[in-house]
């Protein structure tokens, strides 16, 4: 039972650290270091999925016939290369926000977010009773 | 048996490396640290190829044996010029006469 | 068992990103994750994902990291207590049910779960007769599951032309000087005899075992994916030590940014020539007369294909970072 | 011929582990960041040395020797330049070593008790 079931509960820890590493954390770059240990422990999910007791690695050789289950592994690998463009264009996203903002704390920039349109709506109120 | 043994081993100086990649009091520790964990598990990567019975995928050890050089050069760099853009860091400043 | 030791240690750095506030160190512990992660699909029998993640997260990874926290800074404010119930309460919660849902699981390595019985035999049993490499992923990879591996690069092309729109590419700023370093001293530069000396010894090899992996991949671990990265971590070896002008010399950005498209066409038009040789998009086996032939020169082609688009797109999107930080 | 290869391996690797583990204790227990930096050199030297020596004596074919001697060769060139580089950039960022005191008041009591020679 315990070890039966091991990988996918710390696949399930991993992914609720990811998580909570995303809804805590104010930073942006580190938001995206938990959105990746998020990714990784799906990763880590389908390989378990993946592997058969007694199996070795799927590249076929004389005297071997037990071997995992290839698919997972195709699919996890494109997943990665993929994960890491996908990174770099959130990383991206936060070095543009950075430019804009002078700041990567997601309470800094909602401050200056509503800051903005406080003056919006005074600027609009004073239009509104100046006619 | 002697791969298990040595796998062992390289196990438990993979958690001695990341005891104090976590303690380490300054950050040049821990780059340190992780230098030698990620050492540890190349040793790693090729003893498990014999200890499961197929030694043939040497090349991830020696993938990560070339690229956490990359890894290191670049945080080295991103310490010492707070950017990893600068030109030539290799080169004899050009102020500095011999 | 040795898998389990690997998961506790994983278990273990997780808990330092959570604990250690300091920016820097969560993006070191990272890239030590991703090791531990691809050490732990060795050990489950992936070894081309095990490739992909040692490459990805040793090299790439924590570089793209490092050059958006040269532009934003490492400065990071710790997370206010108040903020910490809210997010441990639901976390918790959903764990709890997840947990519930992990007992219905197949046990772990167990031959008869649901996912080994659909397509897997057939390409256990078939893939040597019908497509020809000994490694079966390869073989799923670029020929069974050809259409899906398309559609990757074309993400992959997509997150690029993101990064182009957001950062710009092969835009060289007038500043070229290099700020100087403030508080180190004059000679600390002049020594770096040592590092540029290993790094003139490793690059060739970094290049060179990339193009192995790319054209060995149907034997043994190894693709297009990971060549990629492998021939983009040499050339940000290259930048890191002679600087990025030299580099982009060497590659210039406005001709690289040609090269994802030709990688993703080359894909294309493989699949373009079995269709007008009177087979389904993709189908190699019609690409000469020979159907395992076809399929050889089919697998070769794409792998290429993705190979060129995966090492220019990352390379593209290091340099469009660094410009940002000089 | 087999028996004694075993042996061989056994021996080396068993070194190799040792140094392994001394150098993970010289990481935990070193006062300072350069003592344990020479820790660290110890993994790639020794440890990296033996280990990889042994499997090589178990090789089953000439591919597999070639990567195991191509792998340790980088390996050693490029994690000890790496340390190397670190230990200077921690010694540029001006950290003196915990052990340079012990070392100049021994010298200074030294010359304390020699009496000047000229």
């Amino acid at each position: 039972m315990f070890t039966a079931l091991f990988n996918y509960w710390v696949v399930i820890v991993l992914m609720m650290a990811g998580l909570y590493i995303v809804m805590a954390s104010g930073h942006l770059v580190k938001k995206i270091i938990g959105l990746n240990i998020f990714q990784t422990s799906v990763f880590i999910l389908f390989i378990s999925m993946g592997k058969v007791a007694g199996g070795t690695a799927p590249i076929l050789k004389d005297g071997i016939s037990v071997f995992s289950n290839p698919l997972p592994h195709v699919l996890i690998l494109t997943a990665i290369v993929v994960g890491v463009a996908t990174t770099a264009l959130g990383l991206a996203i936060a070095v543009r926000i950075y430019e804009e903002y002078g700041t990567v704390e997601e309470d800094d920039i909602a401050e200056m977010d509503n800051h903005d349109q406080d003056l919006d709506i005074a600027e609009y109120q004073r239009i509104e009773s100046g006619k | 048996m002697m791969y298990a043994v040595t796998t062992v081993a390289i196990l438990i100086c993979i958690g001695m490396a990341m005891a104090r990649a976590f303690l380490g009091p300054s950050i040049y520790d821990r780059i340190l640290a992780i230098n030698s964990a990620g050492t540890c598990i190349v040793l790693f990567l090729s003893v498990l190829g014999f200890l499961m019975g197929r030694p043939d995928f040497l090349d991830i050890a020696l993938t990560y044996a070339l690229i956490n050089f990359t890894g290191t050069i670049a945080i080295l760099k991103f310490f010492k010029y707070g950017s990893l853009g600068v030109s030539d860091p290799a080169a004899p400043p050009k102020t500095k006469v011999e | 068992m040795i898998n389990m030791v690997l998961l506790m240690l994983l278990l273990a750095s997780v808990y330092a990103i959570i604990r250690l506030d300091r920016l820097l160190t969560a993006v070191l512990l990272t890239s030590l994750f991703s090791v531990l992660v691809a050490s732990i699909f060795m050990v489950l029998d992936a070894v081309d994902v095990a490739f992909t993640e040692a490459a990805v997260g040793a090299g790439v990874s924590t570089i793209f990291f490092l050059a958006a926290l040269a532009i934003v800074g490492r400065q990071c404010k710790p997370t206010p207590r108040r903020k910490i119930i809210a997010p441990l309460i639901v976390v918790s919660a959903t764990g709890c049910v997840l947990l519930y849902a992990s007992l219905d699981m197949p046990r772990f390595g167990e031959p008869l779960a649901p996912v080994h019985q659909h397509v897997a035999p057939r390409y256990l049993n078939d893939s040597a007769a019908e497509v020809g490499p000994p490694n079966i992923v390869t073989s799923v990879l670029a020929s069974y599951r050809g259409y899906d591996t398309f559609g990757e690069v074309g993400v992959v092309f997509t997150a690029f032309i993101g990064v182009l729109m957001l950062l710009g590419a092969g835009t060289r700023r007038t500043s070229i000087e290099p700020p100087t370093p403030t508080g180190a001293p004059k000679e600390s530069m002049r020594k770096k005899v040592v590092l540029k000396e290993v790094a003139d010894l490793v690059i060739a090899p970094v290049l060179i075992f990339a193009l192995y992996v790319q054209w060995h991949g149907d034997f043994g671990p190894g693709g297009g994916f990971q060549a990629g990265v492998i021939f983009a971590s040499g050339i940000f070896l290259y930048a890191l030590i002679y600087g990025i002008e030299p580099a982009q010399r060497l590659l210039p950005p406005r001709r690289l940014a040609y090269f994802p498209a030709i990688g993703l066409l080359l894909y294309a038009a493989v699949g373009i020539i079995s269709m007008l040789r009177g087979g389904n998009f993709l189908n190699y086996s019609v690409l000469v007369n020979d159907p395992l032939h076809g399929q050889h020169y089919g697998i070769l082609a794409i792998e290429l294909g993705v190979g060129i688009t995966v090492a220019a797109v990352m390379i593209n999107i290091f340099f469009s970072f660094s410009e940002r930080s000089l | 011929m087999a028996l004694l290869l075993d042996i061989v391996s056994w021996i080396t690797l068993m070194i190799g582990s040792f140094f392994c583990i001394t150098a993970g204790v010289g990481l935990l227990r070193m006062p300072d960041v350069y003592t344990r930096a020479h820790a660290g050199g110890m993994i790639d030297s020794m440890g990296a040395g033996m280990i990889f020596f042994g499997l090589l004596l178990q090789a089953p074919d000439y591919l597999i020797a070639i990567k195991l001697v191509f792998t340790f060769f980088f390996l050693l060139v490029t994690s000890l330049a790496s340390i190397h580089a670190l230990a200077q950039t921690v010694n540029v960022a001006g950290v003196n070593p915990k052990l340079a005191n012990i070392v100049n008041r021994l010298e200074k009591n030294r010359q304390k008790e020699s009496p000047p020679s000229n």
